[in-house]
């Protein structure tokens, strides 16, 4: 099978990375509010290549019961990749790798949510990538947000995430596919906006202490420009000023 | 209180086709608007994303090289998926494909396949050993009724505008073909109070009591039926539908090549 | 593997099919009611080399409870081949074949039960292959209905079901193993025949309009013998007039 | 209702045995009546339909060319399967073999195996590369009890009556040869009240407070045993029960030469 | 893949055996009680090289509820193999002979507990074998009495359990790999030492009546020496005479 | 019952934290003793029995030859499998990994592919086709907090004094070596009531609001991190855990060469 090479280098002479950005600079970004008739709440985002719905039913009565929690509702994440979505098909079914994301992103959103006015409910969130290509995690997170925020579900701030990481000894935002795959580290993160809490975190590669510090400081600034995105698509579909 | 609402909802559907009209205005035989946007996927061969008024599936299509069925040496293998993503209605489970998503899947691959639209033995790269694999995997994301026609719609738009990875898997480019040699289309038609009404949603799909798919190819001849759901037919009903399929079926055919 | 190839001609010039029947000739057929001892109801069928074990339980209380109907009985239907049952072993346990016929197959006998005389019941039909010749599916519902009257389920009509198909451009009835490999379409029907209503209909292959209903008319008058067999079978056990 | 009359049904056989006799007029040590049928599944290489009393089980054996086991490489592979089928009982449920599925085929593969039945050696068609593969799936279908030596008899008997399909895969007839050297028969023993009877019923086996299986040969050696259920037995009761089947073991294979 | 050959004795002039031990000679055996901290009970047990741990959790209220039995505990009993506990790798998750053995592990335990003290509930019994090396299952169960013992469970009695086999035309007690692999029979047996009745017996193999006599007959020797060592591993965890 | 005694519990240690300390008299930064035993599956290729405090795992390391993955043809493949053996906890069921056993597994597998502990190279057997498989199969046998960092180290301790099985597969002892190259260290912090706490036992993680794992190599790098369970982290909290995490790192990596 043909392969991707390692490209000599990621950053050319002008501080331009491969696709032509700036260090800091995200991939275009779209989002679209309210895309789906049937689910209480959705969202469709692309970020560059990136093509992800997410969609949230609920708050509803979670079955069986024994499942419930008595004060608070339980949040359910449901990360899914498309077999299509990628260069070798994927097979169907959540393999390793998508029950971490599952989880960790299900523990990045409970905190921004009002739990205990539900008691004994259950919220679904599902999120479909179409087209990956590098930044699934961050950015299926940004795209649940929105669908949470157009169910109505209440909560104290929204989550946006996004990832930087290290190439040819640079931190970089929004890492691409190329980037990911032979770069240096990874670092997505997700926070909420008001606070800059940080709810979830994850690495990989080899970083030095200080490296590791920019690499949060990057992605947080992506997270700023991702949440003027989020409002700006909420606006559109809600208005409001 | 959300049963009381649901049985309110459900009287008015029934009422209204009682009435000799639908809740959305259409006639009992219109088809709602159908709108195709192909080859939105970089990854995939083919693609497609099918509305069929506010039903909307996504389809994908891959190729892969791999071994034909030891009683078909020369033959691609087709392999169709249907997927009732949890997303697409508060009835959806996760989990592995239950009887309505395998009905979905083999009645669309069924009428791909029995109507030969697609030229499998031109997938052949070498007879006995080698053959492309099509995985057409069908993603229904908003269930809004008649799941089956706008799969079918979805998973020819997605082979139509596919193309075969022959780079990636380094093989030569003349080898082997993918001949579309028609195009299937599925009819899908609802007994609800003892009228019969084409293309129901799924507010429409709940009250009826039974439901009938015909297939038809370019020719116009009929290359599939599944009738659904308990319940019955008459043959003159049958017939009826049949006859009704082939009309729609073209004109939805010459749809579905002027989108693609 | 050696395999089969197909015939010359399926239709001889005497009009004799390649097993020696008539065009509108059905497979030799044989019905045995109440051949089990822990079922409620049972039925052994042979058609040609069909050899089929039809068994209901019911009605009972279901389990667990969320499954219940509040105002009937639920119907679950289990088509399954034994893995000896065809040239190349079966593996065990159902494919998406089975899946699809035991569902449609369930949908063909619920209109013929009074199921709203079993709230919060469950009736369960298992049809068990024991060797398969072509046609299993309707010959499995044939069976399935004596054995649910033969278990005294209370049903408006049996149901009984056969398939005509097209070789040699002709319109045949009850479809052997080479016509159905070969031929060129397979219409396989279930019906009440009392009043002729149509309880399962699928088709695949390639006919005309004129050749459907002709299809159709035909598996018709299979379906009216088998009728004659399962009363016949049933008087056996049962007597009457 | 249901539960009071089960009550009084297993009361009933219980004050049979402690009159020492049972609800079917048997002797403690009595079989029930055995039927044999066998070749009756065309499709299979060897089948069996077997009735002990009114336990009914189907067994059919698929030969397949396969590889063999790495550290076997001049043996044939037996591979049993019992399957409790739904319609056998009200008790079994649908879904993969649980755990009394699993003992059934395990016993029963056991006496084959380790009876020397089949001669595995002569089922090799390439050494370490190539031998018959032998499936013996058993389908219970009727469960009135006992299922492990109606099962027993029925795996052997459609061995016995099997055929290699070297036509169907195009091999040498003279490659190999399918040798069934002894019939392994299985006697079940159940205690119920301090009485030890055989060949229990399912109504037996409900009361019953443990059971033992003892499998013989021809040359009437043990060759294997499985104690199964809670509940303990003395070793001369044991001893007492591989006396018994050493003898009605023998009765029981002449039965199956003649019916086979 | 080098492979084991058989040996071409099993027993030499002076009647030891491949491994130096006497015919009648178990293997070196060590237990100890109590090794778990979040368990109910525990034990750790050392055979030859067989290493294994079992656990005991309960009684404790059994879920869902329609398991539950109304008047008595129900026994689960879950043997499991760490797959590097074996030459090949074992893959992960219980095969037949797994299940099986389960099952009669079980059914061996059931009768020396007072189940009907403990309505609705279940005992949970989990054994681990971290090292394989012949005789696991009955290795297993006498570490699994020990666990119950340590978790305060009632019962009217240990269980012990060891196997007999037969070698070169000799009964020899506790069989290991290599005798296990080429011998000519192995007959595990479970005995509760106060009665000596027997709870758990399989055999495969082939022998003659009275050599079948002779491996029970030894086999419970061998049981009566490992009831000694639980005796002596709860007499180190509770002091007492 | 059981519930307001486990309340008193959750309470007392909640208490004893904000009062400075902790239930088992250790400072907020302090790990647990470290024991560590390797070697003792002598059927494994490499083993370690590991407890930190009376946290317990097993960990067996086999290797097998197999084939590398298509797009790293001279790589050997390393399979990290956790298991959260029912006896470790009451709350552990049994049956297929859930969330919690995914993420141990492929946080420790993390650790140790992206310090390239394991020259994955020099185990390659032949070019594309044949390259030694490592399973590294981690049993939780004793849940009392902490999984995370004893897995890790339980791993790692496995690798290092694991051999390759060549006699066994008739290979060339020459042709590959294990090189062990750095020894990931993974340091977890708790959050409980606004402080911060290490290596937390299983009742400071039962109250502990959020947590994060910081895994560092030899040079003191950070090579992986896992922020898990709801709840937020301040930047600095990060970092200060990040710092943290080097110290600690060293130590217990100092601890871990001493052991093996």
């Amino acid at each position: 099978m043909a392969k991707k090479e390692k490209p000599d280098q990621f950053i050319d002479d002008q501080s331009k990375r491969i696709d032509g950005r700036e260090i800091n600079e995200l991939r275009e970004v779209n989002i679209e509010v309210g895309v789906l008739e049937r689910a209480d709440g959705s969202a469709y985002i692309e970020l560059g290549d990136n093509k992800i719905i997410a969609a949230v039913y609920g708050p509803r009565e979670l079955h069986p019961r024994h499942l419930q929690e008595p004060d608070r509702a339980i949040i359910r994440y449901k990360y899914s990749m498309a077999s299509f979505s990628v260069g070798d098909r994927k097979r169907p079914g959540p393999g390793r790798r998508s029950k971490e994301i599952s989880k960790v992103s299900k523990e990045a959103l409970e905190s921004a949510i009002f739990l205990e006015k539900y008691p004994k409910s259950v919220i679904d969130i599902f999120v479909e990538i179409l087209e990956s290509a590098a930044g699934t995690r961050t950015t299926c997170l940004t795209a649940a947000s929105v669908a949470l925020a157009d169910a109505g579900i209440p909560m104290n701030d929204l989550v946006v995430s996004c990832a930087a990481g290290k190439v040819d000894d640079e931190i970089v935002l929004d890492i691409n596919e190329l980037e990911d795959n032979f770069g240096d580290a990874d670092v997505p993160i997700a926070m909420k906006p008001n606070t800059e809490d940080i709810t979830l975190l994850q690495m990989d590669g080899d970083l030095s202490r200080d490296e590791l510090e920019k690499s949060i400081e990057t992605a947080k600034q992506g997270c700023k420009i991702l949440h003027e995105e989020q409002k700006k698509a909420l606006k559109e579909r809600y208005g409001g000023e | 209180m959300e049963e009381v609402l649901a049985e309110i909802e459900r009287n008015h559907v029934l009422d209204s086709i009682q009435e000799g009209k639908r809740v959305d205005e259409r006639n009992f035989t219109d088809f709602r608007e159908v709108e195709i946007e192909t080859d939105f996927v970089g990854k995939a061969e083919g693609s497609a994303r099918v509305k069929l008024g506010k039903t909307e599936v996504v389809v994908g299509v891959k190729f892969e090289p791999g071994e034909p069925f030891e009683d078909k040496p020369n033959d691609g293998v087709l392999i169709t998926n249907a997927e009732l993503n949890s997303m697409a209605s508060p009835e959806f489970e996760p989990g592995p494909p239950g009887p309505e998503a395998t009905e979905i899947s083999r009645v669309v691959d069924r009428g791909i396949r029995e109507a030969d639209a697609i030229d499998l033995e031109s997938l052949c790269i070498e007879e006995g050993e080698k053959v492309w694999m099509a995985f057409v995997d069908i993603h229904i994301i908003d269930h809004v009724g008649n799941l089956i026609d706008v799969s079918s719609i979805g998973a020819i738009a997605a082979l139509m505008t596919a193309e075969l990875p022959y780079e990636k898997y380094e093989l030569d480019p003349n080898s082997t073909e993918l001949n579309i040699q028609t195009i299937p289309v599925s009819i899908t038609a609802q007994k609800i109070g003892g009228e019969i009404i084409y293309d129901p949603n799924h507010l429409e799909e709940e009250i009826g009591t039974t439901r009938v798919t015909v297939i038809t190819n370019s020719n116009q001849n009929v290359v599939g039926m599944q009738k659904g759901i308990s319940g019955d037919w008459k043959q003159d009903e049958i017939l009826e539908v049949v006859d009704q399929s082939i009309k729609k079926g073209q004109q939805l055919r010459e749809k579905i090549k002027e989108n693609v």
